[in-house]
């Protein structure tokens, strides 16, 4: 098991430098300049001023040294959490900047992907027992994973929001409210909750249950599931042992779908203007601010490789067969 | 014809490949022409990395298998290992995987066509197949042409063997090619191989089946483990074999004239002490007797 | 849609079987594939020759602002008077290129990946698969988002390219897990002691072996591609020029469609896009279970 | 108790027809008795296995009955057999090495099982382990995952946990197959010595190797393409084969320490005929050596000594 | 605890993050109203009526050729109880010495500030640039030197001054991802001196997701003031009669800048002005005024010159030379410049070499882009060959620096206290490697950059000198036509004033402010409209 887990420690070792190094690479080897854009919002018009103020900014985020000691530094600076600072919202430090959005993500994320796991795998489980249902429910499934995240949140903002005006469709509270743990703050924070999460979770549990459907079959065709029912084990026990041997590629599923859900999240935000790392994301986007830019993606890569790291040690927790194998047994 | 001297094979398992794991070791064995050596013992006893060794589709570790005095290791190149295989072929344990289940079976002689027969034209070609087919008693008419799951694993196995007779092979490797067979198709595929053994085919003969073991071979190797525990004339390992592996073995051979518990009483009598131990404590097989070698008896009966 | 699946479902193909005549006899009578297809088929012809008929080009001002649909306008018009169904068309179009090459050139590197390392084996392999699972980890959107935005021109093909370089390790990860398999099989064995090269062995018997694995791949890729394309798109970060579905729904947002209520804006590009993928991976249960004689009876 | 198979016929649907997998399969085993079933792969043993316990989705009951101790097996009825499978017929499957979820402790399991089928398991437990202990295996191996185990081992515990409502039939199919000669040995004899301790009571012992139940099996049923061919105490089955095919089988069959310089043995030439459309009359006549007119019609599987059934119009 | 929703102004429109700094002195970045609602400047400018409204200072005025004297306003005291005097406002013009304050160009023709006494100051000029000093004099707010003194020179800029002392109306409340809240502030000096009280107990600025967003929140009421630029608000105007702008009828909005088409004047044919002249003749603004946007900006006088200028419009001039769109007109001036057709009807240049220029928009900015293409279409009826690229916003402004472009749009002078900042961006030199603020087209001319920095020096009270100088400008922009004005831009504001009402508006009894959140707009007065709207249930 220790050597297992070594091995996917290295594994991920290696990805985070890989992510690092890319991460470090992009915005330098391609166009456009922070400072400049940075400035471009001020509205300083003299030619002189303004030079002197480039000069200035980029001493301060440390693009007039040479490449290798900025790529040496970022290092540095990375094991001291520091992510440098926000171009765009200048001069808060990009760490703070993600550790304030962060939370919003994770309100989202966390439910979004828990129970359309849960749910999508249970209804899978549930549509692959007779021909009807599997018939009716796995198109719908099948059509669900089809919809583009940003597309279902598109109509969910339009139907339930605008049109039904059920949930309002954009932020993450009023802003006539402060957070504070009120029965107004909580309960308006969730029907702003809703829809979001409603976009994520749906296009996720399709694609679940899908996964789930095809799996619990191949299960129930399994060597043990037939000794099972020709000792007369009643449906029940033989579907909750397929189940749950079907649940275990679903975790290492988890595992490989976060980065896609993660994603997803990303584009719901932009549409919901809720105000994640998607958000934040689009807005160092398009201010070019290549710090919060690298911190955003930094954070994702750590949290999709702890994620990862999770799921990995939960495998071994659950499925018996790889944590034998690793003791070196059979 | 065919020698391994001492030959090893250490296997890299686990992560980045740390864990060896000895599949075979230190096995000496000849294979002359017209000769069949069966190589018997339980799963996993490597007989069957010994045959793709020989076949080169697994390196050696250490030691060496040479045919005809070249060492076969040192074929470097395309060109030489196409020039071992026109003299050396192997046929596999399970008929059906050995054909690619989406082509028809002619695709196994065609591929020879592209490597060794390049200037043959299409109807020297397709006489020279149907030959070997004949050859080993098949009629080319039913079999040439068909998908493999149209054939029985007889014939599957037969048309193998008539693959590798198109070369103009020396050395057969036939490694389990009966084990998947019906009781009453094994025999005409054994008899095929006696056949070929009497034209001079040397044959290396995997299995684990005793009783078959016998049937075709002239030598009879027991492995365990990787080692070997017992090599001798065939007559001779089976009337008096001298390991206890091989007693054990023989003890529990279903057989259809002989209860379990007659096999059990008649072998208890021919027990003996390690030779390796009590005799000159070497390392290798002992030779008790003309030709016949018995290894250590390690674990169980020998202290080491 | 989950990957394990159907590499689960994959596997199950033996060699028994009368495959050819038998997998045709089951698509006919498969109506997922049937009904997949169809739509697939609509759609892909709707993208051909459509631009043809609708003539003009897509972003051409044609008729009046923010026209709900009718006769003139099947679709309705933008609120700048471009025809949607024009759009839509051509959008289509730009859906099929991009799902067509960006998954392609994840299939061709995901085969070349899969094959090399599940066939060589050893070392190779070690490194091939360390480096699939490093680019399979990192989320593949956000990279390409990040890339995406750095880059000068975008374009349709840019966009495809940097698509099939992030998304294709799941498929080289299954592909090399198939070839795995298959290369122990004894026939490919056979192949190299016929004096095959290694490279014709893995072309002319490992991979028809797994045709039908690797048109679901490609499938599955394609689906991706198309998926992920239109995210990009969405967040403004697709092609510069032209129309794509992702473009349509990014505009029509960014003009407030959504609020003004001209539903006719972005309904069609979602329906476009969940359309092209869902039929296809409908179309893929379908052949999936033709495929996999273990579903065929379910 | 005894069982009586008449006339079984058990179809397959497929796409291209049924295949007539079991198309008059006759047997009668005795109170307490071993019967080997062999035969040529194909020729439906399994099929027969299946049938006596639970038919899956594809296969059709389409004639012949089945009686256990007198009363008939609802065999085609799915609902109707749940009462009589593990407690009166139970199964010890070839696949015994995947038989077990691979993801529960196999205690666990057995515990799971058994109490959905109206059994408590405390109850059960002292057996089990003494019946555990009887085919050399530890009470630890309830607390161990299938994977933890050896492929005889796994098989010995299927072996115990298929037996331990002491069904009136047990039909082993292909049991040992899979397993090395010592493993083989050990399990075949541990099903001899249960059936001796009346754990057991008549038992189809389904093999290829006819070796195998000249070892353990009291009578042999040979099968030829889906019917019975054969029928005999070992002992006369092996010194009397009457049906052609019977001979043939056992002449194929060479004994440890025969070579083929010695005595060449013959195989049967010919294969099995194709079940989705088989000949009419003798299923045999193809490849039998006496085949003559009248074997265009079935010849009836007829008592032709004690206990000695034969199909075949030249069997006197 | 929660707004008052009948006490609560919400304005969106300014902020495009989650506020990050409440340093007046970083100017891309300040939370929306620190300047304005917390520091506030001296004076206060009314472009609507051209006019300086003393605001923190009494009273300014020229005592000499080359100094300034400034008297503050007596009793005004910084939030936290200190008192505002003259030695604040000589703190805030000497941080000009810091190379990275926004006004560090100030000390190229500032020689001194001397504090007279409390309330009273004298500045001394090398060079008396009256215009920009006006111009510096509304548009920079003072800061307090008892809380700045304390900071490093790069603290000054870089700080994120997280607990603002102003003298304004309103004080830090708090603030989120998306959003500012301000509270109002007792003791605001101008209550007292000037009667002037602002309405709103609170100020929540939401933080701009997208205009979308915007657009949404403010039909249902969650935003009073949006300040986004909303395609198709024109609908929503015409629709909803609580939703409303400055004017009831296209165009809607006040005007807020111009957009030009820049021509890269370095390179052929764009560096004939017959060319640039023809070029301006075939563009047709009003296609785009009515297409992209709908009706919501207007097309611009052929002088480019903001409504706020109108007064120093020449209109006689723009009768004789102006330009309108007028495609044969374009053809005949190209072919009378020696232009001539080819075989497609498009022209090539003199020397017979074909024509083939592309304008560049960045990629996303769907109205630029879909005004590009309507000036493509244009050109090519006038017979010139003009494709529409659409790179990525930051390659576009490395092109637009370098020079490595042949066409582009471009909008960077917002409206001010004089021309002068348009012509300065129109003639600015001299022209170096890189362009970054100002002429963009590379345009060389000694004559108009003379007569534009005569204009910085000529004092804002005398109109005449003004209006000539800015006269004799047109003239060489007609002539030359360094820049192609299109549209003017909309100062975008819409209300939803069923919380608010007496939102500025062109009807006669309501306010005259402009009616917008954004920085620097606060210094035109934008600020007293909060002192104006009144709530609707109260
Ligand atoms: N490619 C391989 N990598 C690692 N270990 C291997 C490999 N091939 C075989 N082994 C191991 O080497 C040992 C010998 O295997 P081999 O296949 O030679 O046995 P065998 O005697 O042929 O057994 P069987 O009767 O099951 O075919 C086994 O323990 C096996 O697990
Ligand atoms: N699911 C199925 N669908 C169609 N035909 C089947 C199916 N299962 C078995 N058959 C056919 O029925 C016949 C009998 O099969 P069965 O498995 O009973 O044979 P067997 O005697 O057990 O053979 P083996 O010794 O190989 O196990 C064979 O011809 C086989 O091809
Ligand atoms: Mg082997
Ligand atoms: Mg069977």
């Amino acid at each position: 098991m220790g050597r297992y887990l070594g091995r996917k420690a290295v594994l991920y070792a290696l990805t985070f430098f890989v992510a690092v190094t890319v991460n470090w690479m992009i915005p330098r080897f391609m166009p456009g300049d922070p400072v400049q854009s940075m400035l471009g919002r001020a509205s300083v018009s003299d030619p002189q001023a303004r030079a002197a103020m480039e000069d200035h900014y980029a001493r301060l985020f440390g693009l007039d040294v040479p490449l290798w000691k900025q790529y040496l530094g970022f290092w540095g600076s990375l094991f001291q959490g520091d992510l440098g600072t926000s171009v765009w919202l200048f001069p808060t430090p990009v760490t703070e900047v993600l550790l304030d959005a962060v939370p919003y993500s994770l309100v989202l994320l966390l439910p979004a992907i828990l129970l359309s796991w849960v749910a999508g795998n249970r209804f899978g489980a549930f549509a692959a027992r007779s021909r009807w249902l599997d018939n009716t429910a796995l198109p719908l499934s099948y059509l669900l994973t089809a919809t583009p995240y940003m597309w279902l949140g598109v109509l969910l903002a339009w139907g339930l929001g605008v049109v039904a005006g059920w949930f309002p469709a954009t932020g993450a509270y009023s802003f006539a409210l402060t957070p504070a743990f009120t029965w107004a703050f909580l309960s308006d924070a969730f029907a702003h909750w809703v829809l979001p999460f409603l976009s994520l979770f749906l296009v996720a549990f399709g694609g679940w249950a899908i996964g789930m459907r095809n799996l619990i079959i191949y299960e129930l065709e399994a060597d043990y599931s037939a000794y099972l029912r020709a000792l007369g084990a009643p449906r029940r026990l033989v579907r909750r042992y397929a189940f749950r041997n079907a649940m275990l590629p679903q975790i290492t599923g988890l595992a490989l779908q976060l980065g896609t859900i993660v994603a997803g999240s990303l584009l719901t935000e932009v549409v919901f203007a809720y105000p994640g790392l998607g958000s934040l994301i689009l807005e160092a986007l398009n201010n070019r601010d290549f710090f919060l830019l690298q911190g955003a993606f930094l954070f994702i890569v750590i949290g999709v490789l702890i994620a990862n790291l999770v799921v990995d040690v939960l495998y071994v927790v659950v499925d018996p067969r790889t944590r034998i194998q690793m003791q070196g047994g059979a | 014809m065919l020698t391994l001297d001492r030959v090893s094979k250490v296997y890299r398992v686990g992560t980045f490949g740390t864990q060896p794991l000895n599949a075979v070791r230190d096995v000496s064995l000849t294979v002359p022409p017209g000769v069949v050596v069966s190589l018997i013992g339980e799963s996993g006893s490597g007989k069957s990395t010994i045959g793709r060794m020989v076949l080169r589709l697994t390196p050696v570790t250490s030691g060496a298998i040479a045919f005809d005095g070249r060492d076969v290791a040192g074929l470097s190149g395309h060109r030489a290992r196409k020039g071992y295989y026109r003299h050396v072929q192997g046929v596999f344990q399970d008929p059906f995987s050995s054909f690619n289940p989406i082509f028809p079976v002619d695709r196994v002689f065609d591929m020879l066509r592209g490597a060794y027969f390049p200037g043959l034209s299409d109807t020297e070609w397709r006489a020279s197949v149907r030959r070997g087919t004949e050859r080993v008693g098949l009629d080319p008419g039913q079999v040439l042409g068909r998908y493999p799951h149209q054939l029985s694993g007889g014939q599957l196995q037969r048309l193998l063997i008539a693959r590798a007779l198109t070369l103009d092979i020396r050395l057969l490797v036939a490694d389990e090619i009966i084990s998947m067979l019906d009781a009453s198709t094994r025999i005409d595929v054994l008899n095929l191989l006696g056949d070929l053994r009497a034209e001079g085919l040397g044959i290396l003969f995997v299995t684990h089946d005793l009783a078959l073991g016998t049937y075709v071979s002239d030598t009879t190797v027991i492995l365990r483990r990787g080692a070997v525990a017992e090599m001798g004339p065939t007559r001779q390992v089976y009337a008096s074999p001298r390991h206890p592996y091989t007693r054990g073995l023989l003890a529990s051979v279903p057989r259809m004239h002989r209860t379990w518990a007659d096999a059990d009483a008649e072998l208890d009598s021919a027990a003996g002490p390690c030779p390796v131990h009590s005799g000159p404590g070497t390392a290798g097989p002992v030779e008790v007797g003309p030709d016949h070698f018995v290894g250590c008896f390690s674990d169980d009966a020998c202290p080491e | 849609m989950s990957l394990d699946t159907a590499a689960a479902s994959g596997e199950g193909q033996g060699p028994s079987g009368r495959r050819g005549r038998d997998d045709l006899r089951f698509a006919l009578r498969n109506p997922k594939l049937l009904a997949g297809g169809t739509v697939l088929a609509v759609l892909l012809l709707t993208g051909l020759v459509g631009p043809a008929f609708t003539g003009g080009a897509p972003n051409a001002y044609v008729g009046p602002q923010y026209a709900p649909p009718s006769g003139d306008h099947w679709f309705g018009t933008t609120s700048f008077g471009q025809d949607v169904f024009t759009q839509f068309v051509h959008g289509l179009r730009a859906t099929f290129t991009v799902g067509a090459l960006g998954g392609g050139i994840a299939w061709v590197l995901g085969m070349a990946v899969g094959f090399l390392g599940g066939y060589r084996g050893g070392l190779l392999d070690e490194f091939l698969n360390m480096l699939t699972n490093i680019v399979l980890v990192l989320p593949a959107m956000v990279v390409l988002i990040i890339a995406a935005a750095y880059l000068e021109a975008r374009g349709l093909l840019v966009q495809s390219l940097f698509i099939g370089l992030t998304t294709w390790p799941w498929a080289a990860r299954a592909i090399r897990a198939q070839t795995f398999t298959l290369a122990g099989r004894e026939f490919v064995d056979l192949a190299r002691l016929s004096g095959r090269r290694p490279w014709r062995i893995i072309l002319r018997e490992v991979a028809p072996n797994m045709y039908s694995y690797l048109v679901m791949s490609f499938i599955l890729l394609f689906g991706g591609a198309v998926l992920i394309a239109a995210g990009l798109d969405f967040i403004g970060l697709g092609p510069t020029e032209g129309v794509s579905l992702g473009l349509m729904m990014h505009h029509s947002v960014a003009w407030g469609a959504l609020h003004l209520g001209t539903w006719w804006w972005f309904v069609p590009p979602g329906v476009g896009i969940t359309a092209v993928v869902g039929s296809l991976y409908i179309a893929n249960v379908g052949l999936d279970e033709v495929f996999n004689p273990r579903l065929r009876e379910l | 108790m005894t069982v009586e198979v008449s006339e079984l016929r058990v179809h397959y649907r497929t796409l291209r027809g049924s295949v007539q997998a079991l198309d008059g399969a006759s047997l009668e085993v005795g109170d307490g008795e071993v019967m080997g079933v062999v035969g040529e792969s194909g020729c439906g043993k399994s099929t027969l296995g299946k049938s006596l316990i639970r038919m899956d989705g594809r296969m059709r009951h389409v004639g012949g009955s089945v009686r256990l101790g007198g009363e008939e097996l609802p065999i085609a009825d799915d609902r109707a057999m749940q009462r009589f499978r593990y407690h009166e017929v139970s199964l010890i499957p070839q696949y015994a090495m995947s038989a077990m979820n691979p993801t529960r402790r196999i205690g666990r399991m057995i515990r799971e099982l058994l109490e959905s089928r109206g059994v408590r398991y405390a109850e059960v437990r002292r057996e089990l382990e003494r019946r555990l202990e009887l085919v050399g295996l530890g009470a630890d191996v309830l607390k161990r995952f299938p994977i933890e185990l050896s492929g005889g081992m796994k098989q010995r515990v299927v072996l115990v946990l298929s037996t331990l409502r002491d069904p009136s039939l047990l039909i082993a199919d292909e049991a040992t197959s899979a397993l090395d000669v010592a493993n083989q040995r050990a399990v075949a004899e541990a099903l001899v010595q249960f059936r001796d301790r009346g754990f057991i009571g008549s038992m189809l012992f389904i093999t290829h190797d006819l070796a195998l139940v000249a070892q353990l099996a009291d009578t042999v049923t040979v099968m030829y393409a889906g019917r019975s061919a054969e029928s005999a105490p070992t002992s006369e089955l092996l010194r009397r084969p009457r049906h052609p095919y019977t001979r043939m089988l056992l002449s194929a069959v060479p004994e440890v320490g025969t070579t083929i310089d010695e005595s060449r043995q013959e195989g049967i030439p010919g294969s099995p005929p194709a079940l989705l459309d088989p000949p009419s009359g003798c299923r045999f006549k193809d490849r039998c050596p006496l085949a003559f007119e009248q074997c265009a019609t079935r010849p009836p599987f007829i008592e032709v000594a004690s206990g000695h059934r034969v199909a075949c119009w030249k069997a006197e | 605890g929660g707004y008052p929703r009948a006490q609560t102004l919400y304005t969106s429109g300014t902020q495009w993050g989650p506020p990050s700094t409440w340093n007046p002195l970083a100017k891309s970045q300040y939370a929306t109203g620190t300047v304005g609602y917390v520091y506030e400047p001296l004076f206060l400018y009314d472009p609507m009526k051209d006019e300086y409204r003393p605001w923190l200072a009494e009273e300014g005025e020229w005592t000499g050729e080359d100094t300034y004297s400034l008297t503050l306003r007596d009793g005004i005291e910084w939030s936290d109880g200190e008192a505002f005097t003259a030695e604040d406002v000589a703190y805030t013009v000497e941080l000009g010495q810091i190379d990275a304050v926004p006004y560090s160009n100030l000390w190229d023709w500032l020689e001194g500030v001397e504090v007279v006494d409390e309330r009273e100051l004298e500045f001394t000029f090398s060079e008396p640039r009256r215009q920009e000093w006006a111009n510096w004099l509304y548009n920079e707010a003072i800061v307090p030197e008892h809380v700045w003194s304390e900071r490093s020179d790069g603290e000054v800029v870089d700080s994120p001054n997280e607990d603002p002392v102003g003298t304004g109306p309103y004080a830090y409340e708090s603030h989120g991802q998306d959003r500012m809240v301000w509270a109002k502030r007792d003791g605001w000096w101008a209550t007292e001196q000037l009667d002037l009280e602002v309405k709103p107990e609170y100020i929540v600025d939401i933080v701009n997701s997208t205009n979308d967003a915007a657009l949404t929140m403010l039909t249902q009421g969650e935003i009073d003031l949006s300040n986004n630029f909303l395609p198709g608000i024109d609908r929503t105007l015409e629709s909803s009669p609580e939703i409303t702008s400055y004017y009831d009828e296209p165009p809607y909005m006040l005007s807020a800048n111009t957009t030009w088409l820049v021509p890269n004047t370095e390179r052929e044919p764009m560096d004939d002005p017959e060319f640039r002249r023809a070029l301006a003749h075939a563009v047709d603004p009003q296609a785009i005024a009515d297409g992209p946007y709908g009706g919501i900006v207007a097309p611009a006088d052929p002088t480019g010159l903001l409504p706020a200028w109108e007064q120093y419009i020449d209109q006689d001039l723009v009768e004789d030379q102006g330009f309108s769109h007028a495609p044969e007109e374009a053809r005949s001036i190209l072919e009378d410049a020696g232009y001539s057709e080819n075989a497609d009807g498009m022209f090539t240049t003199p020397d017979g070499d074909p024509i083939a220029l592309e304008l560049i928009v960045p990629s996303g900015w769907t109205d630029w882009m879909e005004a590009a293409d309507i000036v493509a279409e244009s050109a090519a009826e006038a017979g010139i060959d003009l494709t529409v690229e659409f790179p990525d916003d930051a390659a576009l402004q490395d092109a637009r620096a370098t020079g490595d472009f042949d066409l582009l749009f471009n909008n960077e002078r917002q409206i001010s206290n004089t021309p002068w900042t348009y012509y300065d961006y129109m003639f600015r030199l001299p022209v170096q490697e890189q362009q970054t603020t100002v002429n963009f087209g590379r345009y060389e001319n000694e004559e108009a950059w003379e007569l534009t920095e005569e204009l910085a020096r000529v004092d804002v009270e005398d109109t005449e000198r003004t209006a000539e100088l800015t006269s004799r400008l047109q003239e060489i922009h007609f002539e030359e036509m360094p820049i192609i004005p299109l549209w003017y831009n909309g100062l975008w504001s819409q209300v939803n004033e069923s919380v608010w009402t007496n939102w500025p508006s062109d009807a006669s009894g309501t306010p005259h402010w402009f009616p917008t959140t954004w920085r620097n707009y606060n210094q035109m007065g934008a600020v007293l409209t909060l002192t104006e709207i009144e709530p609707v249930s109260g």
